[in-house]
């Protein structure tokens, strides 16, 4: 096994599938979905093969490939896979499908399967590169397809959706680009291994200088922000995502958006240790803002998707409160590891099951829409358990895992954040459980007005109960989220030796 | 010296009469004559070889040249003269005339030209031969081209209303001949 | 009066360079122009044979051949004007200079 | 031999004794006033000669004994016609001298005098014996020429002052035909000036002194270049004195006596003089450049005087211009000029590249010589075919029909 | 037939094992649903004894068996199981009461189209129970706690297409959620402060002595953890959502809202009991008692048959949080199993009622139920002497006589004390007024009209409940104090309660009486009439049936506040941050703009003039060229002349 290149497999399988649907002219729209169907699938079975071929207790990067690539500006086509990584790639490896399966329908065209493999590849390309350079350039492709699909197949406001969306973005990115720009200049590499060294023993910002370090800091900030919507950059998502198409809107809430935190993890922390640790208390209260202001605001939505995007960016922030709340305590004397540890475990639980049950609500609003020919509002529903009670049970387990039950995968990593936020700054975990609270009422007002009452609005008429392939798009979903919610333990081993290891980065430089 | 005042006085008068003359063909001539006057103070200079030249250049072919444009060119009635044109004319030539020669006579008496007598020095036409043909023998090439090139072009441009002799200029310019000269710019 | 041959001869060929000045001001008719302004060259041509017959070292001939070339010259450019003044005599049936403004082709 | 024999010499005696009379001033004004009228009388009295020779001649070969009636006045006796001319030139002085009335006074009376005295100007540089020159000036040739060019002017007076149509076109064409044929006279005697080095008239005819193996004069007319140079030069001196085959100007079938319609009298008789006096100046240019001027043509001729051999070789080249005019029928005014341009021009241009080419191999010695004057012949050859060739493209080939 | 702590997961693990097996049966399968979970359930009271008889073997001992869950970096989260004469009472009260209640309700749900459901959840919900009482590490406690909470929502909500229904189930939701967010923060809190949230692990756990003494702040974290416990119990700040749940089937309301859920709050304050410090006591004693008062008031001024038992319900666990709060945990436990039997009881038999008048279920149109439905009221009457406290006979009187006793004792105040005792009166008197509403007098409704009285497998269960809180009350006399003592080793009854018992007794009688004179004597004719209460004091009654205007008071306050967080977030996200972005897009648009007229006006424009001057300064002097030579020549005439005199008179050397 070692000698197949894996990682590189993994990056260019969805790529390959993009291109051969591109040019796979005469096909027909069904073979064109399976071609679609089946090169998706085949980043999960690689995805796997990763999985066997990982060992937990090496923390730093595995199977890793590295070409140099461009000599003048030193940079090297690294491709690495530690715990943090393989999570998400595993993530994407199961979104991925099931998105394409979940907008089964629309993936009859070819131009689809291909942007929805791109945007997949371009994900997988993120997650698992070392080298800033063609980090980047999957970090920017991926706004590509994302912007074709949106425009092409969204709603009706698409086009301003996605223009914003790109727009936003791709402002935001430049910064980052200006920033890493500066690194390079002071540093001479792009490597992230050897930044996060330069970083750990604080050279880089004395490289860069006291002010150029705060600026470039801050510029990298902007852009994972931009992305992994931080509270106030945040504007952009819940248009997006209710403009989206389902299998799309699936597949940016749950992966798009970790590409943030993942750039968090990866790059802000261990690049700049001091820095965060200075504008954590902004940070947090930033990330407070999300967990609260992120779940009132869903109350207020009548349009389920708009409300959905809300309660992603409610969990997201939830993930960078942890990370934010480690980064504040870090260098505090009493700091008691086990609680940055479980904040850190938690954050990328966190950030797997979100994905999972962000993906399966979108997936149930998309079943809603279909029925309803299009309109997914608050009150167009009424009584769809009657008439779906499959569906209906399907999308509770969905909807409780992402309320944070117990008993379900939500919970757990809910349960490690605040665990670890309340060890590093009790005053913080107090207020975000108002966000809990907050996602349990419009999570509730959402199932009581669409699911519970008397058969209403399109449930009036025939409200056909979930058949096959939206069923084979929720399932395997809905089945992760219990085992998970049973046994952690399936997801922790992987990232356990990585997060203590993490936890040399609490004692600052 | 009373060769040379009579030479110049000869000379200046047919000059002022060939100005003055109203008969084109008779101004010609008495020109002609002030031509051959001059001719004479290059004799008196020393210079035969520039007289002969003088005399074969002006009164044999450019005296006859002036005479076929003067005889070429009779308006079909005869010139209406319009007398205050002319006046004001002559008035204003007068004018420039007088001061210009103001101007020399200043000069030429002020400035303190040296009155050598020296004897009047003569050239032999195998120097002026070598001097040509030596240090001068670009000019002399040049002026050769010159005067080819000059009588080619004016026996271009007096042909008559017959196409000009040769490749026709607007073949040249690749129109159909006799369209009339039109500058491309103002289109009708 | 005190004036040595020389000055005679300058004096003889501004006279004659005014004369040929005020003819061609004067007159209308365009050879008469031009036989003023060869009568002006001619004035030149005075000028330098007295300059060099007067002049400091006559034998570099220098003057003789300049008006050698100056009468060469003076001829190709009375066959051109005389062959102008035909081709506007063409087009205009009258060769008085004033009317011969027209600038354009 | 003796080059300053007492023949020799004899003219230059007599003048220094009769000038001897006069103060030192004016001595040199005589001298050169008896040098003139020498030889305007000769060149009258030759004048007057040469009409009766001519028609004699015409009449000979026309086989008709011409003039011999007129003898000396009031007796019988016809001295072979010799009184004709004397009877002529009364005539034409008693004729009424008649001047149109919109003719212009001044130049119609002018033109004849003018055209006269340019003709006769150029007699001043032609050597007509050793020492008998009447100025000898460094640049003779150029001067003839420059006299020669006036008489264009002369034409152009008498065309124009007659006020007549058909006498203007006239003018013109003779006008034409002149400047026409300047061109190749000039340029035919360009090689001679440039071969004997200098433009004086007594260096050219000294130049052709001497014998080659005693027996072949060196005249120029013996050369490759001298001869092509001569022929040209005999070709356009008969055009350039409207003589024979080109005097289109008065002939018959053209327009009347061309610019010469007008004059009558006494006018008409100079214009006559002065067409005489230029054809003998042209003949006597022809002989001083190409049959050696005053040379003997053997050297043990050489005792007889200068000027007798320069009368005899100018007597001849005068009867061969009298020959021409009585056998070759008279050129067209379009075939005239083409032979002008088209022909003898750049023939006489070929001919110059030959003389030069002649002067640069001068020191070729021995058996080459011969070589090299074949070479010249030969480059003067081709062209002369080629160039006659062309000339006569078109045309059909002549029939010679003898009178039987 | 002693069961082994191992084993104890098997309790709850049955139950669960039935709910999958109901959730995976085909639909209208009511009938193998319905026999899997009372077969399960049976198993598990069977087990249940068994643990009984382990745990009393040695009372005083805390057998527990931990096992990781998943470890985490430095150390593991592990869970386990206790096995305490608490939790083996609890479990065998929870499993008797839970399969009375399955066989009643496989009667009264008979006719329901999708009954498996509802078994299905009840089973869950028995599991969740059973899980949360075994549990011996908080954690676990608080998994079941919210499992609890879902399966109550599930249940409470069953009717979902009631609209009712579905707001009481998701407003139980939300207010239960609020107390969870506090035991939450109470757990996280021990966690960190202790680094484990077991129970008793050899000495490690939390309520380990050792640890015990060492513990920072607990009253916070006990009050934290009494937070959760007031919004499961359903204590004075968050007890509207215990009426509403009434929404429910009455089943339902029986098992969760009578016996076991509610009871949940108590059971984890009496787990935790050696974790409250007595700042925490206190408060905790208040707020009992305040519920308590509260609960009898807006009991009285009922006029839903269920909404009066469920404020019955939340003034007993006034009374049990008081008796936690005045120190003595055995009195509430012992309070809390004989109310679960007799509130059981009530419910069931308020259950046949409506079960029998045809799903009627207001008081005024009921009555004159005694004569059809003998059996419902003769177990309904002993349910109710039990709760109102009819001394003796009833285990109610003793459990009732053993928290006033407690509270009597204790020595911050007696504010509770006096509390309780006019609760204990104003309990008789709405007992008294519903029994005499429901079954005297003749029926008013034509629902009442037409009951009879229902088939055994309804009466059945009413006949064992009624014989067990007959003979419930044996087990905590103050003579013979056994579950006290059971419970509690060091327990030392005091003597010289009869002073107190017979106040109490006289209290009961006055509070009988007064019911009675006001309802029993003139029953009201028709539903219409005037509530007698009501003619005497019309406001306060009113006040009271509004449940003292909680509901509007909460919706005011903390309803309008979330809605205008809502809002304002909302607004601040639609107006404030994408105004931002828009204003930084027309500023992109106005630099734009500028640019282009910067450039137009300025820029171009002045090259335009520039080349417009050229041009008119290149037309002026071609005006020069007249085309007249002569003019030109004068031109240069006078220029040679002017430049001569401009030499001469300027040159000079």
């Amino acid at each position: 096994m070692s000698g197949l290149p894996l990682l590189s497999a993994l990056v260019i399988a969805p790529w390959a599938g993009a291109a051969l649907l591109a040019l796979l002219r005469g096909a027909s729209p069904r073979t064109c979905r399976l071609v679609a169907l089946a090169f998706s699938l085949s980043t999960l079975v690689l995805a796997a093969l990763a999985l066997a071929a990982f060992d937990p207790a090496r923390t730093t990067p595995q199977l890793v490939e590295r070409h140099v690539w461009i000599t003048a500006l030193n940079v090297h086509y690294h491709l690495g896979l530690d715990g943090l990584s393989l999570v998400l790639v595993l993530l994407t490896g199961v979104i991925g499908p099931v998105a394409l399966m979940a907008s089964w329908r629309t993936a009859r065209s070819r131009l689809f399967g291909a942007l929805l493999l791109a945007l997949q590849g371009s994900a997988l390309g993120v997650f698992l590169a070392l080298d800033f350079f063609h980090w980047f350039l999957f970090w920017e492709l991926s706004l590509v397809p994302a912007f074709f699909l949106i425009k092409l197949w969204g709603g009706t406001g698409a086009t301003r959706a996605a223009y914003q969306f790109v727009v936003y973005t791709i402002s935001g990115s430049a910064f980052m680009l200006v920033a890493f720009a500066a690194i390079f200049a002071a540093t001479g590499s792009l490597d992230f291994q050897q930044l996060a060294q330069l970083g750990a023993d604080g050279s880089l910002a004395a490289k860069l200088g006291v002010d150029g370090a705060r600026l470039v800091f801050l510029g990298v900030l902007l852009g994972l922000a931009v992305k992994a919507p931080l509270w106030p950059l945040h504007t952009w998502l819940p248009s997006t995502y209710a403009e989206a198409p389902t299998g799309v809107s699936m597949f940016l809430t749950a992966v798009m958006s970790k590409m943030g935190v993942y750039g968090f993890l990866r790059i802000l922390w261990p690049l700049f240790p001091q820095q965060l640790h200075d504008s954590a208390p902004w940070l947090l209260l930033l990330a407070l803002g999300g967990v609260v202001l992120g779940a009132w605001a869903a109350l207020r939505q009548t349009d389920l998707k708009r409300m959905l995007a809300y309660s992603s960016l409610n969990h997201v922030s939830y993930c960078l409160l942890a990370l934010f709340a480690v980064a504040h305590a870090t260098g505090r004397p009493g700091l008691s590891s086990e609680a940055a540890t479980a904040a850190l475990a938690g954050t990328i639980l966190q950030m797997f099951n979100h994905g999972l049950s962000a993906a399966a609500l979108f997936c149930c609003i998309g079943v809603l829409e279909s029925r309803a020919g299009g309109k997914r509002g608050l009150h167009d529903f009424g009584g769809v358990r009657t008439a779906a009670p499959i569906f209906a049970g399907l999308c509770g387990v969905a909807l409780f895992s992402s309320l944070g039950l117990p008993g379900l995968n939500g919970f757990v990593g809910e349960f490690l954040i605040f665990r670890g936020v309340f060890g590093l700054n009790p005053g913080v975990a107090a207020v975000a459980c108002l966000g809990l609270l907050g996602t349990a009422m419009f999570l509730l007002t959402f199932w009581q007005r669409v699911f519970h009452g008397p058969r209403g609005g399109a449930a009036t008429v025939a409200f056909g109960d979930v058949r096959g392939i939206e069923l084979a798009s929720l399932a395997p979903l809905v089945v992760l989220m219990i085992a998970l919610g049973v046994a952690p333990q399936l997801l922790l081993r992987l990232i356990n030796p990585l997060v203590t290891s993490w936890a040399g980065h609490l004692v600052l430089p | 010296m009373m060769a040379l005042i009579l030479i110049a006085l000869v000379t200046l008068a047919s000059a002022a009469a060939a100005m003055l003359l109203r008969n084109l063909i008779h101004s010609a001539l008495l020109l002609t004559a002030s031509w051959a006057g001059l001719a004479a103070f290059y004799l008196w200079a020393g210079a035969e070889f520039v007289a002969f030249a003088q005399v074969l250049v002006y009164v044999g072919a450019i005296s006859m040249v002036v005479l076929f444009a003067v005889l070429l060119t009779r308006p079909p009635q005869p010139m209406p003269v319009t007398p205050p044109n002319t006046l004001g004319r002559a008035l204003v030539a007068l004018i420039t005339g007088g001061a210009v020669l103001g101007v020399f006579i200043g000069a030429i008496v002020s400035s303190p030209l040296p009155a050598t007598a020296a004897p009047a020095p003569t050239v032999s036409v195998k120097q002026l031969g070598l001097e040509l043909a030596g240090r001068h023998a670009g000019a002399l090439l040049i002026v050769g081209a010159l005067l080819t090139v000059a009588l080619l072009g004016a026996v271009v441009l007096a042909a008559t209303d017959r196409e000009p002799v040769g490749a026709s200029l607007d073949d040249v310019r690749g129109r159909p001949p006799g369209t009339p000269l039109q500058k491309s710019g103002d289109a009708p | 009066m005190s004036l040595s041959s020389l000055q005679l001869c300058l004096l003889f060929s501004s006279a004659l360079f005014c004369l040929g000045l005020m003819a061609a001001l004067s007159r209308s008719n365009t050879i008469l122009v031009l036989l003023g302004v060869e009568l002006m060259l001619n004035a030149a041509n005075v000028n330098f044979i007295a300059f060099w017959r007067y002049g400091p070292n006559p034998e570099a001939a220098t003057g003789v051949v300049f008006v050698l070339f100056a009468i060469a010259v003076a001829a190709a450019e009375a066959a051109v004007g005389l062959a102008l003044v035909i081709a506007i005599y063409r087009h205009q049936k009258n060769i008085r200079l004033q009317e011969a403004t027209r600038l354009k082709g | 031999m003796n080059a300053d024999s007492i023949l020799e010499r004899g003219p230059l005696l007599v003048r220094d004794w009769l000038v001897s009379f006069l103060p030192e001033p004016a001595r040199w004004l005589a001298g050169s006033l008896l040098a003139i009228t020498a030889v305007i009388v000769a060149f009258a009295s030759l004048f007057a000669l040469l009409t009766l020779i001519e028609r004699k001649v015409l009449a000979r070969v026309q086989n008709r004994p011409g003039p011999n009636r007129v003898g000396i006045p009031l007796t019988k006796i016809r001295l072979f016609g010799l009184g004709q001319p004397l009877a002529d030139g009364i005539k034409m002085l008693t004729k009424e001298d008649i001047v149109p009335r919109s003719a212009d006074r001044v130049l119609h009376f002018l033109a004849p005098v003018a055209l006269l005295a340019f003709a006769i100007l150029t007699f001043a540089v032609i050597p007509f014996g050793r020492h008998l020159v009447p100025v000898e000036l460094e640049a003779g040739v150029l001067y003839f020429f420059a006299a020669g060019a006036a008489t264009e002017l002369a034409v152009f007076m008498a065309g124009w002052a007659s006020r007549n149509k058909y006498s203007l076109l006239a003018a013109m064409r003779a006008l034409a035909q002149l400047i026409s044929y300047e061109l190749p006279l000039l340029l035919s005697v360009v090689p001679v000036v440039m071969l004997a080095g200098t433009l004086s008239t007594t260096g050219i005819v000294e130049r052709q002194g001497g014998w080659t193996f005693g027996l072949l004069p060196q005249w120029h007319v013996f050369t490759p270049w001298g001869a092509a140079g001569f022929a040209i030069f005999f070709v356009a001196a008969l055009a350039e004195s409207n003589r024979s085959p080109f005097d289109l100007p008065e002939a018959e079938s053209e327009l009347i006596a061309g610019h010469l319609t007008e004059y009558s009298g006494f006018k008409y008789a100079l214009f006559f003089m002065a067409e005489y006096f230029g054809m003998c100046a042209l003949c006597g240019m022809g002989v001083t450049l190409f049959l050696g001027g005053w040379q003997a043509p053997l050297s043990f001729l050489a005792f007889i005087p200068s000027y007798i051999w320069f009368g005899a070789k100018l007597m001849t080249l005068l009867l061969a211009f009298m020959w021409v005019r009585a056998t070759l029928p008279r050129l067209r005014i379009d075939q005239l000029t083409r032979l002008a341009w088209k022909f003898l021009v750049p023939l006489a241009l070929v001919n110059l590249g030959v003389a030069a080419f002649w002067s640069l191999s001068a020191d070729w010695t021995g058996a080459v010589r011969l070589t090299r004057w074949l070479i010249a012949a030969m480059l003067l050859a081709g062209p002369f075919v080629l160039l006659g060739r062309k000339l006569t493209a078109g045309l059909a080939p002549r029939i010679y029909r003898y009178a039987t | 037939m002693s069961l082994s702590v191992q084993l104890l997961w098997l309790i709850p693990a049955l139950p669960l094992l039935a709910a999958v097996v109901g959730t995976l049966a085909p639909r209208g399968e009511f009938k193998l649903s319905a026999s899997t979970a009372i077969a399960a359930l049976t198993l598990s009271f069977l087990l249940s004894c068994g643990a009984l008889i382990t745990a009393l073997a040695d009372p005083s001992a805390h057998l527990t068996s931990n096992f990781t869950w998943f470890d985490l970096g430095h150390g593991a989260v592990r869970l386990g199981w206790l096995l305490d004469p608490l939790t083996a009472l609890m479990c065998v009260m929870v499993t008797f009461v839970g399969l009375l209640i399955f066989v009643f309700s496989t009667g009264y749900m008979r006719d329901d189209a999708n009954a498996k459901q509802f078994f299905c959840f009840l089973s869950l919900f028995a599991a969740a129970m059973l899980g949360l009482i075994i549990a011996n590490s908080l954690l676990l406690l608080f998994v079941c706690w919210e499992l609890v909470g879902l399966a109550s929502y599930l249940l409470i909500g069953f009717w979902f297409h009631k609209p009712e229904a579905a707001a009481a189930a998701k407003k139980a939701f939300i207010t239960t959620r609020i107390g969870d967010l506090g035991l939450l923060l109470g757990l996280l809190w021990l966690y960190d402060s202790t680094g484990t949230l077991l129970l008793y692990d050899e000495g490690q756990g939390v309520l380990d002595p050792v640890v015990l003494a060492g513990l920072g702040g607990s009253t916070a974290i006990g009050l934290l953890i009494f937070c959760g416990a007031v919004g499961k119990s359903g204590q004075f700040p968050l007890h509207v959502w215990l009426p509403d749940a009434m929404e429910g089937p009455t089943p339902v309301s029986a098992l969760i809202h009578a016996a076991t859920m509610v009871a949940a709050g108590v059971f984890l304050m009496a787990r935790v009991f050696p974790l409250l410090t007595p700042d925490a006591l206190i408060v905790i004693a208040f707020t009992g008692a305040i519920t308590a008062l509260l609960g009898a008031l807006i009991a009285c001024a009922q006029s839903d048959l269920k909404r009066i038992l469920a404020f019955s319900t939340v003034s007993q666990l006034g009374y049990m949080m008081l008796a936690i709060g005045v120190g003595s945990w055995v009195a509430a436990i012992f309070h809390l199993l004989t109310h679960a039997f007799f509130k059981a009881l009530l419910f069931l038999g308020a259950g046949s009622v409506i079960h029998a008048a045809h799903h009627e279920q207001d008081i005024r149109a009921l009555g004159g139920l005694r004569g059809p439905m003998k059996t419902t009221f003769v177990t309904f009457a002993i349910g109710m002497m039990a709760l109102a406290g009819v001394p003796f006979l009833f285990s109610g009187f003793w459990s009732k006589e053993a928290v006033l006793h407690a509270a009597h004792g204790w020595g911050f105040s007696q504010i509770p004390f006096y509390a309780g005792l006019v609760a204990v009166v104003l309990t008789a008197f709405y007992m008294t007024r519903l029994v005499a509403e429901v079954f005297f007098g003749h029926p008013r409704g034509n629902g009442a009209a037409h009951a009879h009285e229902n088939t055994a497998a309804m009466t059945l269960p009413l006949g064992l409940l009624a014989a067990c809180t007959i003979l419930l009350g044996a087990i905590g006399t103050p003579w013979w104090p056994w579950l006290q003592r059971t419970l509690d080793p060091e327990f030392l009854s005091e003597p010289g309660g009869a002073g107190l018992m017979a106040t109490s007794i006289v209290l009961v009688a006055l509070g009988l009486g007064a019911g009675w004179a006001l309802y029993g004597r003139k029953l009201r004719q028709k539903s219409a009439a005037a509530d007698p209460l009501a003619v005497i004091a019309p406001r306060a009654f009113a006040f009271l049936a509004a449940r003292m205007k909680f509901d509007k008071l909460y919706a005011a306050t903390f309803g309008r506040l979330s809605d205008t967080l809502a809002a304002c977030a909302d607004a601040l996200d639609r107006h404030v941050w994408d105004g931002v972005v828009r204003l930084l897009a027309r500023l992109g648009r106005f630099t734009g703009l500028v640019n282009r007229e910067a450039d137009e006006e300025g820029l171009n424009a002045g090259f335009d003039a520039t080349s417009e001057s050229i041009r008119a300064t290149a037309k002026a002097y071609s005006r020069a060229h007249t085309g007249d030579a002569h003019g030109y020549l004068l031109m240069i005439a006078f220029g040679f002349v002017v430049l001569v005199f401009a030499v001469l008179v300027g040159g000079g050397r």
